[in-house]
């Protein structure tokens, strides 16, 4: 991508931009795990219980076959209206939910079936009865569990990527996400009432942390982003959910190609390699790592993106994030 | 058999005739008499924070502490600027504490075992974990695996640093995956957890430990209690998040006061010994 | 797709004008209408107990069950008397049932996906396991490894068989290592938990399934209810032990109505397919 | 061991003499797994937590130095009194207890530690939570796990083995019985309640079950029973304690000496054979197994060993059963 010369950015049009891009993430229409499974996936079979404590209904995991490949899928899961909403606890996953999908990570490993995760989830639910069940446990241990799979791992941030809840089921050989999914470390509203002191800076919050698709492809975090209809995956869930299908088909079949240990290997390496920092040595230490030069890489990238905040790959479109 | 844990003279030590009051009982404390009782109340049993050097001095050995990358230093990878910019803060947290970061590690021997040891400091940016400390947490453990020593990390760690978005989050599965590496093989791995190891941090590294430790009265927890009341509207259990909560609920081992640190420590190497490299697991397929 | 699953004509089959009540609405039911209806109530649900023969009927392929080590009997091994001799106890079941113990296996295929199967029958001696049906298991378990077709276990068992003791408690332990053998190898194992399906049935095989499904209403548990009730003095939960309440604690995958179970193991077979004997899993041990 | 010619068995005697065992065994001064330990091992250090829920103190894991072998020791844990005994509920786990002792099985093998059980529990605790946290599945679980471990499993029943609640931590290489100890499928109360129809028939029911050390290993469910002194391990615990942890120590060396993978053959072996059952396959069929004469041996033992019940293999004692 060449370094362009940009005119300065607008600051306000920028934060309309991004946090647009959070609401649509947010939207209640926007199809979740099971909808778009419900599209371009047959034969899905979802399955039930941690084998400890309970079944999260935030957390959906089963069997799916995606243009004739069968895999294991594992997905937060909000509601569509205020009930559903309630039950699935607007996607925010217990404890249960993170050690079922652990049962079915093993099981895909056991059974060598591909795994696909979809996230969309506010966060890891923070409520008293989780912590004393182990929420951070389930969370570490999901993530360490992911990192060892020998088997392939497509992840898709489809909505909200939020935190360790997210990350817990988001650990992929390959990492996609749909062109108006958010992916942070704390939501906007976290971020804001700690770092700003008020919930009310949440935009400039989500405008810091560089949450949109188009940015987290930039700093490596997200490795490929899928286009949405025109107006958002809502407006046209099908076609939405098509384009997401073909994108996974196309990584699974690329993935289910490469030797189980090579890909634990590149798992590793991918993952291994995250991070911005530098040195204080001096040169005469020897020779500096070309870690310098990535973070300079990845701001320039930033920056160059900082007009078409979380454009999509591989689909030329006419819509415009300022618009 | 007690061990005798001296702390070493401190550059940022303060004047000995300096009064703290313990949070725990009220009690006005003398800083030396503080010091030399391990920075635990002798009244109430209130252990204070440590700072990684005193940290340091406590569990290893004395003098068999070698520091590794200790050059590392935090970029601003996103141009983060809240009230601050994210460099400015950086450097207010390297003055006040005369660290690099919230991390630093290092080989060391505990009891005579050669261990890698990483301890955080929770002084340095509320020991938040940028890509700094998950450099050198996973650098620890990338030594402990490849010179088969066991692991010990000491968290103290309000989460990720959320100055670093993603790239933060992303330590998580960095670091998890190196101690996956390290279970693989069979090198041991000890955690202990100090006041305060919550977010990000305990909801990665700090609870994968074979053996998690915790020091008494650490709060302990994935969300912010605040967060954990305003969700179910009851009142929280009695002694939430804290270490003895942990232990009830069956995520901690042991908790141990810190005069006994050591030596529990040193007990537990004598067990948790790396598996020879040779012996590897294969399936028992048929 | 709706499957057709007629029962085969049984050898003891009740003269088709016979009525039975339903234990679930005390509604009066035709025999042979129950017999069509898969033996379920069509006012309630109710799930009648099936025989083993009728088990197979509903989930194999017609024709395709082979019976395997059906000359398999118990023995005496302890002496066991109790109000009556063991031996007594076992001819009188055999009379009644006429099958040889609590337990067939044979081969067969399951919408075409060649399978073993193992089938209870709570009709002998409550289903309970003692070293016949132990040994059937583990047999059929074996058999899964060595041709690398999945496992279907269908349980329907009070727990083990008291008169053969340990002997009947060891059956926990044989099965469950054939199960382990199974997993370890990736050949997978459906557990089939019907009513009822207690103690130590529950405790070994029945509770390992790479996907537990459960007929509705079926009780399933490890201590009786009654005991349960006692020990706590407090009132049990509302469906206690029941397939749903099994399904809500995370136990079971699945709670299947009778009519749909055959198509839902045939989907699922799809997916549960053994893997290869070639790709062994070698720990990434540096 | 030859077929002897033996006096007609005394009915009553025989009752008594079992009963007397079952009451050793549950002798409430008996030493439990932290009081042997404390006697016969040094460097105990006691570990905590399923990492799931809690931390059951009737079921207590941890390291422990026995002859000079580091080991991972996983036993119930009685009290000795009334307020110890109801916080270790009568030694009876919970679903967490046995989820703790397969982490430290688990670790056990990790880090090529043999593992030794002690087994003195009346069985799983029943409660109604612990349905609800799945007892079921723990020891299913627990037994699955065992049967793989890659390391010796020394396994002592050191008082009562009750059912599947002691049979989740007793899968070992060897097994080991203590002269009084009892082992049996289900308590001889619940035995007599379900088959004579009253409790008060238990000790009929203990009779049968050849509950006994001495029945269980001519049964070949325990290998070795191991002398107690004179009166009971009660009566003096600390040569009890000498004794079970010389034999366990023998045992040690004996399988650690062996190879990890011939080991868990040989495990697979032992809990393969056993089993007592016999054909209506006609001779014609082929050769018949030698199960039949197997059984036959069995039987053979038990008679000859109905004056003899218990009766401890290494040590010659004075003491006798009708006593
Ligand atoms: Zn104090
Ligand atoms: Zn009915």
């Amino acid at each position: 991508m060449p370094d362009r010369a940009l005119p300065p950015v607008d600051e306000q049009a920028l934060a309309e931009a991004v946090w647009s891009r959070v609401q649509t993430a947010r939207n209640v229409r926007r199809p979740h795990t099971l909808e778009l499974l419900g599209t371009f996936a047959t034969e899905v079979r979802e399955l039930h219980g941690d084998r400890f404590f309970g079944d999260d209904p935030a957390l959906v995991c089963g069997f799916a076959t995606i243009d004739g490949i069968r895999v294991v899928f594992v997905g937060h899961q909000k509601g569509s209206e205020v009930q559903e909403n309630i039950r699935r606890n607007f996607g925010m996953p217990h404890p249960e939910g993170y050690r079922k999908a652990m049962r079915l990570f093993r099981m895909a490993e056991r059974f060598g079936l591909p795994v696909v995760t979809f996230v969309d989830t506010p966060g890891a639910s923070p409520d008293a009865a989780s912590e004393e069940r182990g929420q951070a446990e389930a969370i570490a241990s999901s993530i360490a569990l992911m990192t060892t799979l020998r088997t392939p791992v497509v992840t898709v941030i489809t909505g909200e990527g939020g935190s360790g809840g997210a990350l817990a089921i988001a650990v992929g050989d390959v990492v996609l996400a749909l062109e108006n999914a958010v992916y942070s470390v704390i939501s906007p509203e976290g971020c804001a009432s700690i770092l700003w002191r008020t919930p009310e800076a949440a935009r400039q919050a989500a405008v810091a942390m560089r949450l949109t698709a188009g940015e987290q492809q930039a700093l490596g975090v997200v490795d490929r982003v899928v286009a949405e209809p025109a107006g958002g995956a809502h407006a046209d869930p099908e076609t939405a959910a098509r384009l997401l299908g073909a994108a996974i088909a196309e990584e699974l079949r690329r993935l289910t190609a490469i030797d189980p240990d090579a890909l634990v290997t590149a798992r590793y390496a991918r993952y291994r390699a995250i991070g911005a920092y530098t040195t204080t040595a001096e040169p005469a230490r020897g020779p500096a790592p070309d870690r310098r030069r990535m973070t300079e890489r990845i701001r320039d990238l930033l920056r160059s993106g900082r007009t078409v905040v979380g454009q999509a790959e591989p689909v030329a479109r006419s819509e415009e994030v300022d618009g | 058999m007690p061990i005798k844990l001296p702390f070493r003279p401190r550059r940022d030590s303060v004047p000995s005739d300096l009064w703290v009051q313990c949070p725990g009982c009220g009690e006005m404390l003398v800083e030396k008499q503080l010091e030399k009782s391990l920075r635990v109340c002798a009244k109430c049993g209130h252990h204070f924070r440590l700072r990684a050097s005193q940290r340091i001095a406590l569990l290893a050995d004395a003098g068999t502490f070698q520091e590794r990358d200790a050059e590392l230093v935090s970029v601003d990878p996103l141009g983060f600027v809240d009230s601050k910019a994210y460099p400015d803060r950086i450097a207010a947290a390297r003055a006040t504490t005369g660290a690099q970061d919230a991390a630093a590690w290092g080989t060391a021997e505990v009891g005579g075992i050669p261990v890698a040891l990483c301890v955080m400091d929770f002084a340095f940016m509320g020991g938040s974990m940028g890509s700094v400390v998950g450099e050198k947490v996973t650098l620890a453990a990338e030594h402990a695996l490849a010179a088969r020593v066991p692991l010990i990390v000491v968290s103290a760690s309000g989460g990720a640093r959320m100055q670093e978005g993603t790239l933060a989050l992303m330590q998580l599965a960095k670091t998890c995956a190196a101690l996956a590496r390290l279970a693989d093989a069979g090198v041991p791995f000890v955690s202990l957890l100090t006041d305060p190891t919550t977010g990000g941090v305990y909801a990665s590294f700090a609870a994968l430990g074979d053996v998690n430790i915790a020091e008494p009265g650490s709060l302990i927890g994935f969300a912010g209690a605040r967060v954990a009341a305003g969700t179910t509207g009851e009142a929280l259990p009695e002694g939430f998040q804290r270490a003895e909560f942990l232990f009830a609920h069956g995520f901690v081992d042991l908790v141990v006061p810190r005069a006994a640190l050591k030596e529990t420590l040193a007990g537990l190497l004598g067990y948790l010994r790396p598996r020879p490299a040779a012996a590897r697991r294969e399936a028992a397929d048929a």
